[in-house]
């Protein structure tokens, strides 16, 4: 088999050196009831390269693809394009089948990618400090939670209206089993945001504030005030990001005074990859980094004082301090942050305001054309790349018509909030540089069919 | 040394192996080129993108434009392609040499993987998608799902987690889901000390208390000791099978059915399933829970600290709470995938969600693509070619190398050995860096903690002989020098792109973001 | 030093630059891997490929089927991967750095150019597909077509030469193929010394003597003196323009008039295009014939030694001459490939087929992406960045390394220096040496054959000023050590994975192929 | 521009240090007459990467894919499954973008490669030595032909009928200039081969006999006779092997006496690239080493005694002998040949075997179902995976036919042979292992309709 380089001769050879006669009596621990003799039954047996190829490629077209059709889906996963050097690169060997940096000498490709990248989203999100990525943006939320207990030692968490429903579940799911309590209510289809109620709300038990910018609806709002508030309370503001690329247009959260930042990158480098692997961002303030979760790479010299790289600060973490670590994470996604990183350093400062720019003005384009479709209402007053529509009928059904028109046109609020039947009608629409004007007008007009 | 701040020495000087050699003005020494940060190379008027103009509109962006600037360097395509090019060149991966890192099964990652995860219609599919519009990827998750639990002898599978660690959590909170469905509320995880550091954080994190499991003399679970600990508040054990000392734990169905009978469950880390895929079921042993690392066992590329994935099956005790989403097949062949939506009416009792999506589709596609090429031939063929390599190690090397547990008999698919017999002040450090030299990534260091200074070699089942024989011959020759003293081992590495570098310096004063040198001298100033 | 067969050292030695560091077992060097030969480390009996099983059948190999082993070594995918990544760090390549071989263009490859190439569309087509399926293909090539005539100005162009030289075969026959029509037969083509060895080679290669032209002082064409060897037997001049000394040929288009007046063709060697690509068309300087280099001006990779590309544009007056294939659009818009088939009808004059199928289609898909990406505007920015780069490095070097023609004004896309003024005894071989150790590729060595030591340097324009700024530094300090005489360049490289090889070894008893140790040993012995 | 790293300010900066006021001082040399100013007329601007991207992928998406239909056409170039890891190597920047190795010390990656592909492809063909590549099989087998002329100072070569005309009219359209003789006749639609007939026209003009093994129609003949006729007359055999795959079954020519060996390399690594670009096998016995066109490598040693390759006997090379020099060639297939040798190297001669007798499999399965389509015949009495059918019809209308129904179903001995109205009927079909059962009943059932 062409993975398996030993062959019959070479396994005789080495069962003599070892001293067994058969290759089972290495598997003598395993009691002779529980032990197998043959494959498996009713798997199949190895197959070639080709017939691999085959099969999967068979289930690949069973798939409408995002790049083949006029796509408008958002709601926490953009899709973007991705320069094909970005592939190439995170493609060579070296960083591709390496493992985690434990031997510096032999890692510093990584290790100094890993030292950009926390360079490049600590100042994106405009933070002191960022880790060496999460597994995506949910689980990245819930650990700025825990962490956010840790230091205010209080066990109540506001989570604004406007966060991921998905991310609100994944905290959920959590804090049922660790006593943490979250404080949160769907979000209303109007156009402000619930800041100014959770300003009201902050007490003393309050841990800290989670909202996230732009929100579920694409609005977007300062959080200068909410920061203030939580902070002269002892709680500290985190904010979430699910589109990166928005800051590349609007002030980050950290300018604002949020004391931690996570995100979701998928939107660089990554790709849809019908929703993983993604990669987490997580940045705050220096003063709390010995709270944060996750690996940190850090700058040092070698012993003939070359400047090089190493992890860092890893008492924080499970294989030194296991039961009393900040979180259980190990691996990350080492890969997907290359992706990241150098996605980010192709544009750079300038490309990433290009880009901003051209997917604010493709969806202020969309916004303003969808508007005219008779019955059909934005709710936004401000967004960057997504908005939120209200439809006269159930949105649920009207993606599903329109794929079947083979047009992707955004994420029902049904979905999202299936036991909120008020926001059934709502659809969020996200609109990036990959849409063009005969993609928003063909989605114009079958929304226009559908909803007739 | 001074150093300018690029990391390229200001005298000139090529290190201390240079030799005879002349120093060169670059601090390159041909192949091995030194790279400096992108903060120092590229610059915000700089770009590798182009884009058609923005067409023109009014901001909608509710006053919240940026103003100040972000700080982010850019560079030209070619620039990019080759800082990170070089930037790879200073990096061992499996592409080029063994990669015995013991517990972490660093195994060949086929390219036919890489190239199908990346068709669009896996690749370019959003997760939100009408389900009718992703049947195939649906299809592809269900196909997987089924292989792993045909494989584990388990009930069913959790799809989302996105790492073993995130499995382990999974599991965790699917036995407190069940304890809590009975009312029955439980406080403490037992843990062998020999764990992964994973095992009591995840517990931890779920909200348990941790304990440990005594060990025996031979490197296995003491079964008389943990029965004698198992009671009412006793949710359950976390037990890694074969364990981190590279031996299967025999006992672990009479260890099942105790747990079983104080009421507890029983969580299998199966980080080390490679060793035994195919020659026994884990279901078949008593097992509630085990999370399988696709990243190891199922050879999805490690990527220098991720992404992986953690899929966790479970027995039928458990298979009721899994989390959302999950995929599952209509009588029409069709497939659904239940989220909060339709959650209430297919699966009340779910704990709930673990991730935004369904988990780590991208990985999927390559462990099903890695599983199909084997079969289930293929897969007990690899199972027993990587506890035949791991044996061939471990007696090719116990006589210059202690091997605690040599006498317990043969090994899983790693081999254990610990520092006993290095001359005074030699250490497994030493070794480490010393094989480095020697072209090869070192075994995993000082763990597991059960035995002093250990040496942790998993040689994986995709190594040849020949490979083995070179692995085994550099590692004698070092293992001598540090039986022997040779001091020089102490400074190694000495040809890898930087010698040994100061962790306590980085962790004493933390540089974890860069900084514009005039910045650091002002702070300095302070 | 004894060596096994693996080039390993059997003494434990790291060279004279290990210095204070000790021997490594392995010969390997950390990162620096020495690899052996497929033949020494695989055999027929392994393999990293499976088969379904074959259908039995009756052979019909008519009683010819193979007997005797062939010898052909197998290894695991693994070990594959593994031998070609190790192989390929044992490589500089442009990716790695600046790559300022002169006459070569060595400028940034975009991946965007391989990605489309692999299009499956493009990639997994049949040269012989009826057309009707393959006119997407077709309209690639015609529309790389056009943008090659517009950018030369020519009337046509012929695509099927698959690299510079078989280009210059095609021009050359296609002159030939005009003359003959004119019943003309003439025997002689005029080349300058300065010219590229293909020139004569290709003269030579389709029956024409080759004569000298003269160069003048300042590197260029002497007009005077061709306009006095012009006659009834010149069938034509071979012009590289710029040259290869980096210079404008200022009075082509008088040199055109003259070799035309005396019922002669021009060909133009269009290597060097990049330089004045979108700022001047040859077409209008009077040239008959060109080969472009898509692998130079149009960034096709150059992958170690090809494939290339060489269309070939064409005036009026050779035009009717073209190799088939031949794209045509019809004019109801669909294309036709005119081929023996249809060439009566439609190209009754082309001298004929100079490949089998149509061209390097793999080459076309890549180079219409480059100069999409680029645009009219974006190329002539090439030339003009090129040319720009080109000067720089000319003049903040001129101090240090005699640059023969620099009096005669800026030069074109490439530098021209020469080891005037190096200490007695040091060459220009011992400054592209001492380069290597500094992490550069160098430049090309004793080429054009008219300057002393020539040391040719094309940057490109897909350097970055801090690239070349580097690079001078660099170049600088090894250009003063050869003044100074500095004895350790005799010796460089010293970092690179081989010192200098001994070419004359390889050449006094050439091994061209790998024979069994003992079988040498038998031999040896004779 | 994104490959374009110099901006506005670098290129002042580098301006003022050259001391020229504007860039056109650079250019003073063109004659003004002739120097553009703008950019060239009636040509698109620059164009981002995704724009490229989508007009590129409109191209290809016009064009019928050989992998999505059942497909059976060779005739030169043969469609077979290229292993994964082939092309991921291939791209390996170190690989792809380094030049022709001039500087060993630094291109020992590819000067070990091309030693390695030299002993395969020698090996393969049964020749003493093989080059480092030429361009594709047709231009080798011209410049075998001259090859022969140098070393036999003889100027007439017997072409035999089974050589692909295409390699055929390259050879003529060279002769016309170099006044080399060739005599050649077109094949005939039977079993034998024209072996005999050239063997009787072998004479002392004769410089070389060459011939295609398989050949044009898929026919196998064994060579030994006619190398035993050619070189007792002086005159050199050459083989001419368009489908190396073929050699996994058969015997080399090699073995069989021929001179030299060349071939088409393209089934192994390469892929069917619509004809290009492919690789040039050349090999040939040792004595003539020194009258081989093109680069070859060779073994030595470093100045530390380590073993080590270069490229070596370029005295036979145009950028040493230039007029005098063997061929014109300088660039050739590298990479092409680094493909080969990889796929080869993973084949092994275990994986060659099978490939082999995978690819014979299926072709007899193939001719077998196909000669049961009504007033079809089958000409081959031996062939490999490639063999010759004789329709009731004009072929080039039924390939064209089939093609309409989505199935490529040979080459048409009309579109090859457009002068021999004889051959009009003639169909050539090659079946490799990429071929399903399924594939051919789909391609007979076709074929069965088409004639009806
Ligand atoms: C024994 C063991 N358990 C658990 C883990 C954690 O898996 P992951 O790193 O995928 O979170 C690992 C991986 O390092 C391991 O070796
Ligand atoms: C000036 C010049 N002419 C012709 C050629 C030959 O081109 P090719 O190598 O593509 O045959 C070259 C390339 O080396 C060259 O530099």
């Amino acid at each position: 088999m062409r993975y398996l380089p030993l062959n019959t001769n070479d396994r005789q050879a080495m069962l003599a050196t070892i001293g067994a006669a058969t290759i089972d009596e290495l598997f003598v621990d395993i009691p002779e009831a529980a032990r197998l003799t043959g494959p498996i039954h009713d798997l199949p047996m190895h197959a070639p390269e080709m017939m691999v190829e085959r099969h999967l490629k068979a289930l690949a077209s069973q798939n409408l693809v995002a790049g083949e059709v006029p796509f408008f889906m958002g709601a926490g996963a953009y899709r973007h394009h991705v320069p094909a050097s970005v592939d190439h690169l995170i493609q060579r060997g070296e960083f591709l089948t390496a493992y985690t940096p434990y031997q510096p000498e032999i890692a510093q490709g990584t290790l100094q990618m890993l030292f950009e990248f926390q360079t490049q989203v600590a100042r994106l999100l405009g933070c002191d400090v960022a880790n060496a990525s999460m597994y995506d943006g949910s689980t990245a939320c819930w650990e700025a939670i825990t962490m956010a207990r840790r230091i205010t030692k209080r066990a109540t968490a506001l989570l604004s209206s406007g966060l991921h429903p998905h991310y609100v579940s994944v905290a959920k799911t959590m804090a049922r089993f660790t006593g943490d309590v979250l404080e949160h209510a769907a979000p209303g289809l109007d156009a402000a945001t619930d800041i100014a109620d959770l300003i009201g709300r902050i007490d003393k038990d309050t841990s800290c504030v989670v909202v996230q910018y732009p929100d579920i609806l694409g609005r977007i709002d300062d959080l200068s005030a909410l920061a203030k508030a939580a902070q002269a309370a002892g709680a500290l503001l985190i904010a979430v990001v699910t589109e990166p690329v928005a800051l590349g247009a609007i002030r980050s959260p950290g300018e604002m005074g949020a004391d931690i930042v996570v995100g979701e990158g998928q939107s660089l480098g990554v790709g849809l990859q019908f929703g993983g692997p993604y990669v987490g961002l997580f940045a705050c303030k220096q003063k709390y980094v010995r709270q944060m979760p996750g690996r940190l790479c850090g700058e040092t010299v070698d012993a003939e004082g070359k400047r090089g790289f190493v992890l860092t600060l890893s008492t924080r973490e499970q294989h030194i301090r296991r039961e009393k670590a900040t979180s259980n994470i190990c691996t990350n996604s080492g890969l997907c942050a290359l992706a990241f990183s150098v996605h980010m350093t192709l544009l750079g400062e300038q490309g990433l305001r290009q880009l901003a720019t051209l997917n604010h003005a493709m969806a202020v384009l969309a916004a303003d054309r969808l508007e005219q479709v008779p019955g059909v209402t934005l709710i936004n007053e401000s967004f960057f790349n997504e908005f939120t529509l209200v439809l006269p009928k159930d949105a649920r059904s009207v993606t599903r018509a329109l794929a079947d028109r083979r047009i992707l046109g955004g994420v029902s609020l049904g979905r999202l909030y299936p036991e909120e039947p008020d926001l059934g009608h709502g659809l969020v629409v996200a609109v990036t540089e990959t849409a063009t004007q005969q993609d928003i007008e063909e989605f114009a007009t079958a929304l226009q069919e559908v909803l007739a | 040394m001074s150093m300018n701040n690029q990391g390229r020495p200001t005298r000139q000087d090529n290190g201390s192996d240079a030799g005879g050699a002349p120093a060169t003005s670059t601090g390159n020494r041909a192949l091995l080129l030194e790279e400096a940060l992108i903060f120092e190379i590229g610059d915000a008027a700089h770009t590798g993108v182009d884009f058609a103009p923005a067409p023109k509109v009014n901001s909608r962006l509710g006053g919240l434009d940026r103003r100040s600037a972000i700080g982010l360097p850019g560079l030209s395509e070619q620039e990019t392609v080759r800082h990170y090019t070089r930037l790879s060149r200073q990096n061992y991966g499996i592409d080029l040499g063994l990669f015995p890192l013991g517990s972490c099964t660093m195994k060949h990652n086929p390219r036919l993987n890489e190239k199908l995860a990346r068709l669009p219609g896996f690749a370019d599919i959003h997760p939100m998608q009408p389900v009718q519009t992703v049947q195939g990827a649906l299809g592809l998750i269900d196909e997987l799902a089924d292989w792993l639990i045909k494989l584990t002898g388990m009930t069913a599978v959790a799809m989302s987690p996105k790492a073993g660690a995130h499995g382990e959590l999974c599991g965790i909170l699917a036995i407190r889901s069940a304890l809590e469905a009975r009312g029955d509320m439980r406080s403490v995880i037992l843990v062998p000390e020999s764990a992964h550091g994973t095992n009591p954080a995840t517990a931890a994190f779920a909200g348990y208390q941790v304990e440990d499991i005594p060990a025996d003399s031979h490197g296995r679970v003491d079964l008389e000791a943990l029965k004698a600990r198992l009671g009412p508040d006793v949710a359950g054990v976390m037990i890694t099978n074969p364990n981190t000392c590279g031996l299967f734990e025999r006992d672990l169905k009479a260890i099942s059915d105790a747990v079983h009978d104080a009421g507890g469950f029983v969580y299998c880390d199966g980080a080390n399933f490679n060793a035994i895929v195919g020659k026994v079921r884990p279901g078949d042993l008593g097992v509630d829970a085990m999370h399988i690392n696709l990243h190891k066992t199922f050879s999805t590329p490690h990527g220098g600290g991720g992404p992986g994935s953690g899929p966790v099956v479970l027995s039928a005790a458990l298979a009721p709470y899994a989390p959302l989403p999950i995929v599952e097949r209509q009588d029409d062949g069709t497939l659904v995938l239940i989220e909060e939506e339709t959650a209430e009416d297919h699966h009340k009792s779910s704990f709930g969600r673990m991730v935004a999506f369904h988990g780590q589709m991208g990985m999927f596609t390559r462990a099903l693509s890695y599983i199909l090429s084997h079969g289930a031939d293929g897969l007990q063929q690899v199972a027993e070619d990587a506890v035949l390599n791991a044996n061939y190690v471990l007696r090719a090397l116990e006589d210059v190398l202690d091997a605690p547990f040599a006498e317990s008999g043969p090994c899983m698919h790693e081999a254990l050995f610990s520092d006993a017999g290095f001359a005074e002040g030699f250490s497994t450090i030493d070794v480490a860096k010393g094989l480095i030299d020697e072209g090869f990534h070192p075994m995993t260091m000082y763990f597991p903690l059960v035995v002093h200074g250990a040496m942790l070699v998993e040689p994986t089942e995709t190594e040849s002989k020949a490979a083995l024989d070179q692995f085994i011959g550099a590692l004698r020759s070092v293992a001598q020098r540090a039986r022997d003293g040779d001091a020089s081992l102490h400074s190694a590495p000495h040809f890898a792109p930087r010698r040994r570098l100061d962790e306590t310096l980085a962790a004493r004063k933390p540089v974890l973001v860069w900084t514009e040198p005039d910045a650091v001298i002002a702070e300095a100033a302070e």
